[in-house]
Formats: structure tokens, sequence, C-alpha cells
């Protein structure tokens, strides 16, 4: 157990998930039964904070936008990428294994880059072993694609705590 | 107050079996015995009023059917009701010795067994087809894990066989629920009768749902595979309600149906039909009791053959052979347990039931013995005694509409409960000049002994007591 | 106008499905398959919400679609990699 | 009225669940059968509750709810049981209380 | 467009349903399962039954779904090689097959004769629906019309639990050697991020239910499904001992359902019978009460144990 798991750290967690659950409330109801919102949100909160706490995250600005972009830009590419792939007569592809040494530490960034690789154009992280995440790539240059998903997810948090390992 | 006793007997004990699972008590079953006097009471209270006054009908929720749900408490219903009470009260008080406070599973026992009489009584009184289901279903999930009690893994195949007939019986069923509700727009029973009569063949297709639903819970031949062994593995206080009530739920609205909903469809050749499979029910059930070596393997077959006789009443459908049926339902009922009971002590005291290594048992067991052999009177249909009178009116019914074939049946079946259960006597009593047993266990103690005499008793006095219960439970409607 | 260009993009999103879906019947094997269907259902999905979106006349329901999306592209790519893991594994047991 | 095209679903469903209770005796393969039995079942339900002229009926919908919440507890049970089972083999290999 | 819909989506459900009840693996044939579930939700949400599509998809699909799998991962190679191995004989399968085939098309006979039938329980329910201190028909017939069958429905559920703990078989989901959990961070994480929302949903089901598709059950199974989530990320274990507050919320939907109905007779003349003033309120607390106590119901059905406690990590 490390210090993460302390009361202002459980606190700051609830507070947060109250937070977010009530927003998810206004949208999904439009602003009715509020009273019922917001004890749902307090209690799945309490419950959350209880049970499961997890480590907030300050995204920066300029990260979350460059990395939005990122993922957009990527989804739509790799998309694109593979249906023409199917399409063509001939199936262009190159398939292959690649073991990519990851940097990032904490597991939630950790938990982004695998989800964000797996619709990144030509890449499917298959497994995290260690250090090294397996790869199953279809295009060419796969390596820069994930070396830039990483920079951009690094990019994204303060990383407050978790130093950086080389 | 009285219109209000049909949902306080289904609350009363369902509450009780609830809180007695959350309490976990390992202590004296206090709530049980309590609500055991209440109920076995409140039933008398009701059999009463419904005799005096007629059938009590009760409004769920004060709406009126076909969009609300009716209980009903007639004669058929209250008669059930007596069968529950009566075999309810002395299983409770047999399970003080047999589920007291250092027995495990225990609390779960009472909590179950509170559940299930609840159910039955749920059951009994219900008057709506979906609600039929539900409780079917109770009683169903409240039996089958009485079942388990009988410790570590050793009928966990059984309950699960059990399991799985009990479910798929129950959805076909409810696939018939769902025509009938298409075909009449309402779930109550006496209200889908009439549109129901001229329906054609989905009417006919959803009578043959229910019906053979039905006949999977009920374990009619060839749908009993599931029975010998859960009814035979169950603890012995476990067995004796599931032989005595929860299978002949499944038959008791089989008569139910057959006379209310589905009057209309009624047809001879179905009539016979299930005739047919109640006397090969008799027959079967009857000789592969006569080949079993475990007394208790003997009981269950016994009850497969003696559902059997109360299908008779489908071919004949008169007055006395509807009296006939019920009256074998409630005189086998009453038997059946003091027979479970019974073994329940012989296993307790010798330590298993293996027919051939049973002798000697007439001193040490002498009144559990005697009871098993005079319920065994009721269960041959030898005079004086329920199962007699049962008999003598389904043949006479025979007589009346001149299906003389069911006379045949009833004889043979009578013969071969003989032989089934003389052969069981003979085991237990005539070879006792020889060695006794060395037993295992200490000898049951009054709380064991004296329900099942109770109830051998009963069973034998429901030859002399056929007037006013055959009063009570009215012609056929 | 804004009929016209949601219509485009619904038909878009529906072309990637196609796509998808071809590949999912072509691709020589199951990781390959993984990619056709992760990556052109999510491009796919991604543009019919944008479509749809352009026609949905409050922002609580634009707000609505892209947490729908946002829930259905991380379910997909949780799935994936769950799936190719498993398969993985079994490779290598041999 | 012609034939509708969930007809053929939930009678195909109830065939289907029906042979798979025979055919494959293995309690796991009887619980699903079970269910694909009863998904024809609520199936038929919902059908039914078409028919009414304005709107769908809703007592056979709350029949489904029932219906559903009962059959998932016992199948629960009986998954419990299968478990169970497993155990009791692993404990005594060879000896089974068929 | 949408009768080819309906065309392609029945084809599909009957072509899965025919895969699972025949084909040899049994891991194929709970995954072709939970598929259909999927797939009947679909199909009862273009049937005009949204409420019941929530139902199969959270609770046909989603939680019958992960324990189906939870017993698959129980057994050891031989069980799962038996399970599709082990079949009736030739003969039992043929009449199986005619039998059912048989049942099938009588069964599409019978609902294709069938047709309305004016003055029912269904319009009754409808033109009631002022009474019933709801606005929801489905919701109405539950906790109103016919709520002895919900309530006698709440016995069943917890009897299968009772029958579930007597076989002490609980699903664990301790890591095996093969699947080192702490290599992807990957379940533990969304699991942290999902649950609250989950359980928001579950509330906002049961909210939603007085006036629009969702209720009691639904929400219920969606509150169970975040504990599920719970369990399976390691944040919650089963236990076999249980404590009052356990016990408490596991019955109180029945006894609060239970004492309105038996305290209101003297008053109302009938078992379950609500004072037309008060019913709005009393119908929330059973909905609520009722909802707790399934989550908790469902959730120690899926564990198979007397308790939970708070994982370690």
């Amino acid at each position: 157990m490390t210090s993460s798991s302390g009361i202002a750290h459980r606190l700051t967690w609830a507070l947060t998930v109250a937070a977010t659950l009530m927003l998810l409330w206004l949208v999904l109801t439009g602003g009715k039964g509020l009273p019922y919102g917001l004890t749902a949100a307090l209690l799945a909160a309490a419950i959350s904070a209880w049970v499961a706490p997890g480590m907030v995250f300050t995204p920066r600005p300029l990260g979350l936008l460059r990395f939005v972009g990122l993922f957009l830009y990527n989804s739509l590419v790799g998309g694109a990428d593979v249906g023409w792939r199917a399409m063509h007569p001939a199936m262009p592809m190159q398939p292959r294994w690649i073991d990519y040494q990851l940097r990032l530490q904490h597991p939630a960034s950790r938990t982004l880059f695998l989800l964000t690789v797996n619709l990144t154009p030509g890449t499917l992280a298959a497994n995290l072993h260690g250090d090294t995440v397996r790869v199953h790539a279809i295009t060419a240059d796969t390596a820069g694609e994930l070396a830039r998903v990483e920079a951009a997810i690094g990019a994204l948090f303060v990383e407050s705590n978790g130093g950086e390992v080389s | 107050m009285t219109e209000a006793l049909p949902a306080l007997l289904v609350f009363i004990p369902f509450l009780a079996g609830v809180l007695q699972f959350v309490t976990d008590r390992r202590g004296i079953p206090l709530l049980p015995v309590v609500t055991t006097v209440i109920t076995a009471a409140l039933t008398g209270w009701l059999i009463a009023d419904v005799a005096a006054h007629g059938p009590v009908e009760h409004f769920l929720g004060g709406w009126e059917p076909p969009l609300g749900i009716r209980l009903h408490a007639d004669g058929l219903a209250v008669v059930m009701l007596l069968l529950t009470a009566i075999t309810g009260t002395m299983v409770s008080v047999y399970a003080l010795a047999s589920h007291g406070r250092h027995v495990p599973g225990a609390s779960h026992f009472w909590a179950l067994w509170l559940l299930l009489w609840g159910s039955l009584n749920a059951l009994f009184l219900s008057g709506d087809l979906f609600n039929i289901y539900v409780t079917l279903e109770m009683v169903s999930l409240a039996a089958i894990p009485l079942v388990l009690l009988a410790g570590a893994g050793k009928t966990t195949d059984a309950t699960l066989r059990y399991l799985l007939y009990a479910l798929f019986g129950s959805l076909v069923y409810l696939a018939g629920v769902a025509l009938v509700y298409g075909i009449a727009g309402t779930l109550d029973l006496s209200l889908a009768a009439d549109p129901l009569a001229d329906s054609g063949f989905a009417g006919a297709l959803a009578a043959s749902c229910l019906v053979l639903g039905i006949m999977i819970k009920a374990a009619i031949v060839p749908f009993h595979v599931w029975l010998p062994a859960a009814h035979g593995g169950a603890p012995a206080a476990a067995s004796a309600l599931l032989s005595a009530l929860v299978v002949k739920a499944a038959v008791y609205l089989l008569l139910r149906l057959w006379t209310d909903p589905l009057a209309g469809l009624a047809s001879a050749p179905a009539g016979q039909f299930l005739g047919a499979v109640g006397a090969a029910a008799i027959v079967y059930g009857s000789v592969r009791a006569f080949l079993q070596e475990r007394l208790k393997l003997v009981i269950a077959y016994s009850t497969i053959a003696q559902l059997g006789y109360m299908l008779l009443f489908f071919p004949m459908a008169v007055t006395l052979a509807w009296e006939g049926a019920v009256y074998h339902g409630l005189a086998h009922g009453i038997a059946k347990a003091a027979l479970f009971l019974a073994a329940g002590n012989v296993i307790a005291y010798v330590g298993h039931d293996r027919l051939r290594e049973l002798s000697g048992l007439d001193r040490p067991l002498a009144i559990s013995l005697f009871a098993f052999a005079l319920a065994g009177v009721s269960i041959m249909g030898l005079p004086p005694s329920g199962g007699f009178i049962a008999k003598w009116l389904l043949l006479r019914a025979a007589a009346e509409t001149g299906q003389w074939w069911w006379l045949v049946v009833l004889t043979v079946g009578g013969l071969l409960s003989a032989a089934y259960m003389f052969r069981v006597l003979r085991f237990a009593f005539l070879r006792s000049a020889g060695a006794t047993v060395d037993h295992q266990g200490p000898r049951p103690g009054p709380l064991r002994v004296w329900p099942t005499m109770a109830l051998a008793l009963l069973a034998i006095a429901l030859g002399v007591t056929a007037a006013p219960i055959l009063a009570l439970l009215g012609g056929m409607p | 106008m804004i009929n016209l260009l949601a219509g485009a993009f619904i038909i878009a999103g529906l072309l990637f499905f196609l796509a998808g879906t071809v590949g999912l019947l072509r691709f020589p094997d199951i990781y390959s398959r993984l990619h056709a269907v992760t990556k052109a259902d999510n491009a796919g999905l991604g543009l019919l919400a944008v479509g749809i979106a352009l026609l949905a006349d409050t922002w609580r329901l634009v707000l609505l679609i892209a947490l729908l999306w946002m829930v259905a592209v991380i379910a997909s790519s949780v799935a994936c990699h769950l799936v190719a893991r498993h398969h993985l594994r079994e490779e290598d047991q041999g | 009225m012609g034939v509708d095209v969930f007809a053929i679903a939930a009678a195909a469903l109830m065939a289907l669940g029906f042979y798979g209770f025979v055919a494959q005796p293995h309690p796991l393969r009887r619980i699903l059968a079970i269910n694909i039995f009863g998904n024809g079942v609520f199936m038929s339900m919902i059908l039914i509750a078409r028919w009414l002229p304005d709107g769908p009926d809703t007592v056979p919908h709350a029949m489904v709810i029932t219906g559903l919440v009962i059959a998932v507890s016992a199948s629960a049970f009986g998954l419990a049981l299968i478990r169970r089972q497993a155990l009791n083999r692993r404990s005594e290999p060879g000896s089974t209380d068929d | 467009m949408m009768a080819l819909f309906d065309v392609v989506l029945v084809f599909t459900l009957v072509l899965l349903a025919w895969r699972c009840v025949t084909v040899t693996d049994v891991f194929r044939a709970i995954v072709v399962f939970i598929v259909i579930g999927l797939l009947l939700g679909l199909a009862w949400a273009r049937l005009e039954a949204p409420d019941l599509a929530l139902a199969e998809t959270a609770i046909g699909a989603g939680l019958l779904g992960v324990l189906l799998l939870g017993t698959w991962r129980a057994l050891d190679a031989g069980e799962r090689h038996a399970c599709g191995h082990h079949r009736a004989p030739v003969p039992a399968r043929w009449l199986a097959g005619i039998g059912s085939a048989g049942f099938g098309l009588a069964m599409l006979v019978a609902l294709t004769s069938l047709d309305g039938h004016p003055g029912g329980a269904g319009e009754l329910a409808l033109n009631n629906l002022d009474a019933a201190g709801t606005e929801q028909p489905v919701t109405a017939v539950l906790l109103n019309f016919r709520s002895y069958d919900t309530l006698l429905e709440m016995g069943v559920v917890l009897m299968a639990l009772i029958g579930a703990l007597l076989c002490r078989a609980a699903l664990t989901y301790q890591p095996r050697a093969e699947d080192v959990t702490v290599d992807t961070p990957l379940v533990p994480v969304l699991v942290t991020a999902f649950a609250p929302a989950v359980l928001l949903m579950g509330v906002y089901l049961v909210w939603a239910g007085t006036h629009s598709p969702g209720g009691a059950f639904q929400g219920g199974a969606t509150l169970a499904g975040a504990g599920v989530l719970l369990v399976l990320g390691g944040r919650l274990h089963g236990v076999p001992h249980t404590a009052l507050i356990t016990r408490a919320l596991l019955i109180l939907g029945t006894v609060v359902f239970t004492a309105a109905g038996l305290l209101l007779i003297p008053l109302e003349g009938a078992f379950m019978a609500y004072p037309a003033d008060f019913i709005y309120p009393i119908m929330l607390v059973i909905e609520y009460s009722l909802a707790l106590s399934i989550a908790l119901s469902l959730l120690l059905l899926f564990t198979g144990t007397h308790g939970l406690r708070r994982g370690e990590s």
C-alpha cells in the first residue's frame, strides 16, 4: 500500500467522481430528479472511494487538445486504412509482430496507450509484459506511430508521482 | 377478518421464512415453532369458515380480475391446505429433533420449510394462471435446496437434475400461459374458461403445454427420472415434505385446471390418455419399488406409483372419481409422510437404509415400525384406512362410468403395492429372530417417534372421517 | 443543408461498417480480422454519431451521443485487446 | 394476417431449446437450452402483447420481466450446483453419486 | 427497410440458437448464447418493448453471461470436453428433432392464429393507470396491479440464493498463474473508472422507471452489474460470512413490500391495496427498496457467497 491510498487521496477521488456523475445525471435527465441524482452521485462516489479509489489526473489543456486531435485523426485514418486494405483486390498487408518498449509507467497512462494503439492505423496491442508491449502490425511504419501516441499521452498528464524509468 | 385469511396464510410463513434466513439463529427454532402454530391455527380457521359459509375470495390490491389477481379458497383448495397443515405440523415437530440446534444447515432447513409452506399455500389459493407459474416456481425452488441438505456433495447430482427438470417444466407451462393470454386476454382461471372453450388449435396447444409442464413437475411417468434420487437422497423430514406435498401440489394443479379453465377443452380421448399414463405410472412405479434395495428408494418409487391413481380421475371425470382422486391425494400425502419419517428413524438408528441388512428392528424401533406398517396399510388401500376409501371411490366411479379396465388397473395396483410393502416389512420384522443390527445412532427420541405415529394413525383415521372431508370438498366443479 | 450533410456522414459511416465486415470475412487470421472489426467499426460509428448529432435538436442529445460513442469505442478496444491476448496465450501454450 | 417473422423466431427458439434439452444432456448445456426455450416463450409473450389495438399490452411485458428474473435466478442456482459437482469430482476422482 | 432488418435479425437469431444447442465446444456455445441475448434485446426494442430490451440485455445476456463464463472457468479440461461430447443416443436425438420441429410448427401456427381480444387485462391496465401511482404502464402492472407476483418473485430469488449458498461453491476470481493481471492494467483501471458510472446508471434506471423505460429490476440488475465489475477487477471479494447490513439489504424489498401490504389490510380491506392519497410515495419506497434487494441478491447469486468484503488492492 502506498501513500496514494490515504484519506486525502480518497476524498479527492470521491469529489471528482461525484462531480462527474452529477454532470452525467444532468446529461441523462436534462435536469430532472436532481435530488435523486445528487444522492446517487454521492453514494456512488462514496462506494467507489471506499472500494476502488482511483488516481485523479489533471490533464494539461494543450496536451489534451493534442491527444484528442491525434485520437480522432488516428481513428479516421485507421478505419480508412483498414477499409482500403479490405476492399483492395490484392489485400496489401505485411502482418508481423513488434515488441515495443513502453516508457509510460502509470497504470492509467498505460491503459490509455493500449486503448489508443488498438485504434491507430495498422497496430493492435495484444499483450503487455513488464515494459514490453507486443503489437500486431499490418502496415510498414509502425514504430513511429507508436512513439507518437506515447508522446501525446506523456504530454497529457502532469506526472505527479511514479518517476520516469529509463 | 376472514377475507384477509388467504393472504395471511401465504405471508405469515413466507415472512417468517425470510426472517429465519436472515437472522440465522442457531438456538432453539423459536420463530419456526411459533409460525407453525399460528399457520396451523389460521388454516383451521379458514377451513371452518369455508365449511360454514362457502368459498372465500380475496382480490389482491383491490383489483378484480381480469386485471388483478384473485385468491380463492374453495373446497379443493382447503382440502389441500388441510393436508399441508397436518403434514407440515407433524414434520415441524419431527424436525425439532432431526434439525435441532446442533445439526448443520438447521437454520436453512427451517427457512426453506417455512418458505415452502407459504409457497404451497399460495399455490393452492391462487386463482390466476401466471401467478400459479410463480408459485410453482417458488414451491420448486424452496423444495430443491432441501434435497441439498443431506450433506456435503451427497445429493448434488440428484438436486441438479431435479432443478433442470423443474425449470424446464415450468417454462413449458409458461408457454401455455402465454397462449392462454393470447386467446383469452385474461389470466384468471375462471374467466379464461369460456374463451378457451371455442379456441380451436391454439387452445388445444395451450392446454397441452400447461398439462405437459405440470406433468414434468409432478414426475409423472415418463418424466419421473429426477424423482427417486432426489426424494430418496434428501433428509427424512425433507423427503416427507417433497413426497407428501410438493409433487402433490403439481397434480392438484392438474385437477384444478382440468375442471376450471380447461373444462371446455377437456375431451374424452385426452382423459383416457391421461388415465393410461396414470396406469403406466402405477404399474411401473410399483414394479420398480419392489426391485429397490434401499428403504427410501422403495418409498420414493411408491410415490411415482401412487401419483398415478390421481390421474385416474381424468378418464372418468364424475363426482365419485373427483372425490376419490382428491381423497387419495390427502390419504397418500399423510401416509407417505409417515413412511418417510419412519424411514428417517431407521436411518438415524442404523446409519443406513439397505433393506437386506435391516433386521431385528422390531424391539428398538417398535413404534416407528408399527407406524410404518399402519401407513403401509393405507398405501396398500386396505380397510379401514384413508387409502381404502379413496380406492373404493375410484372403483365405484369406474363401475358407474362402465370403464371396467380401470377396475383392473386399481386391483393390480393394490396387489403390487401390497407386494413391495410386505417385502419391506418382511426384512424389518420377520427376520428379527436373528442377530440385532449393530446400530450406530441413539434410539430416536419421542419428538421423532410420535409425529410419525400420529401421521400413521391419521392415515388410518381417514378411513372413518371421509364424510365431513368430502362434504368440505364439495362436488366436481 | 444540415440534413444533406448528416446524410453524407451517415452514408460514410455505413460504408466503413461495410468495409469492416468485408475485412472480417476476407482477412487471413484472427489478428488481422480484429484490426478490421475494431478500426473500421470505430470510425464508422464515429461518423454515424456525427451524422445523428447533426440532426439532434438539443445539446443534451449531442452530449449523450458523444458519450455513447466513447463508451462503445473503449468497449471495442478493450474487447479487441482481450481477445488478442487470449489467442496469443493459447498459441504460446501450443 | 400473414406470418410474423418474429413468430418464426419465437417458435424456432422454443423448438431448438426443446431439442437441446434432450440432445445434450450435460447440465451446463441443459441450462443453455432451457434459457433458449425461455427466450422463445418470452418472445411469444411480447408478440401477443402487440396484438392489442392501442399500444403494447403491458401485462405480458410485466410477465416477461418476472419470468426472466425467475429463470436467471434458477439458472444461477443451477450453475452453482454445476460448480459444486466439479468440486466433488475433484475431491474424490472416479466416484460420482449418479 | 425495417422489414428487411427484421428478417435478417430473425435469421441470425435462429442460426445462432441452432449453433448454441449443437456446437460441441461449450465455450463457443456460451459466447453464442450471450450474443443471442444481445440480439434479443435488439429484437424486443423493435417490438415496442424497450423495458424488456433493457432487462434482457442487463439480466439475460449480461449477468447470466458472466455467470456462465465464470462457471466455465471453474470446470477442468475433462469436464469442458464432456459438455460437448456427452450426447443423447442417435435415435433419441432424431426423436427429439422430430418432436421439437413438430412443437415449433404447432407454436407457429398457434401464434399466427391469435388475434386481438377486447376488454382484456391489458386494456384495463391502461385505463386504470391514473390510480396506479406511476405513469409507466409496465411498472404499474409490476408494482400495483399484479404486485403479488412481483413480491412472490422476490421470494424465488431469495430461495435460489439460499440454494446457491448451500452449494458452497463460490465463484472465485483469484488470478490464475497463466493470466497475470498485474501486467495488463486494463481491467483494474477500467473497473475503477466505470463502476461509479454504472452505479449511477442503475439509480437512473430505477428513477426513470416511474415514467419511461426502466424500473426496479433493470436498475437493480445494473447496480448488480457494477458490483460484478468490482468483483472481476478484484476490488470486491465474496466471503462465507455475512454482515448485518448485507442481510438487512437483502430482504429490505421483500419486508417493505410485505409490511406495506399487511399493515394496510385493516385500512383498505385487501392485501396490497394502497390509500389513494399516499400511493405515490408508497410506490417510490417500494421501488427503491426492491431495486436494492434485487441488486444485492443478484450480486450474491453471482459470487455464490453469503457476504462481500473489500478487496486488498
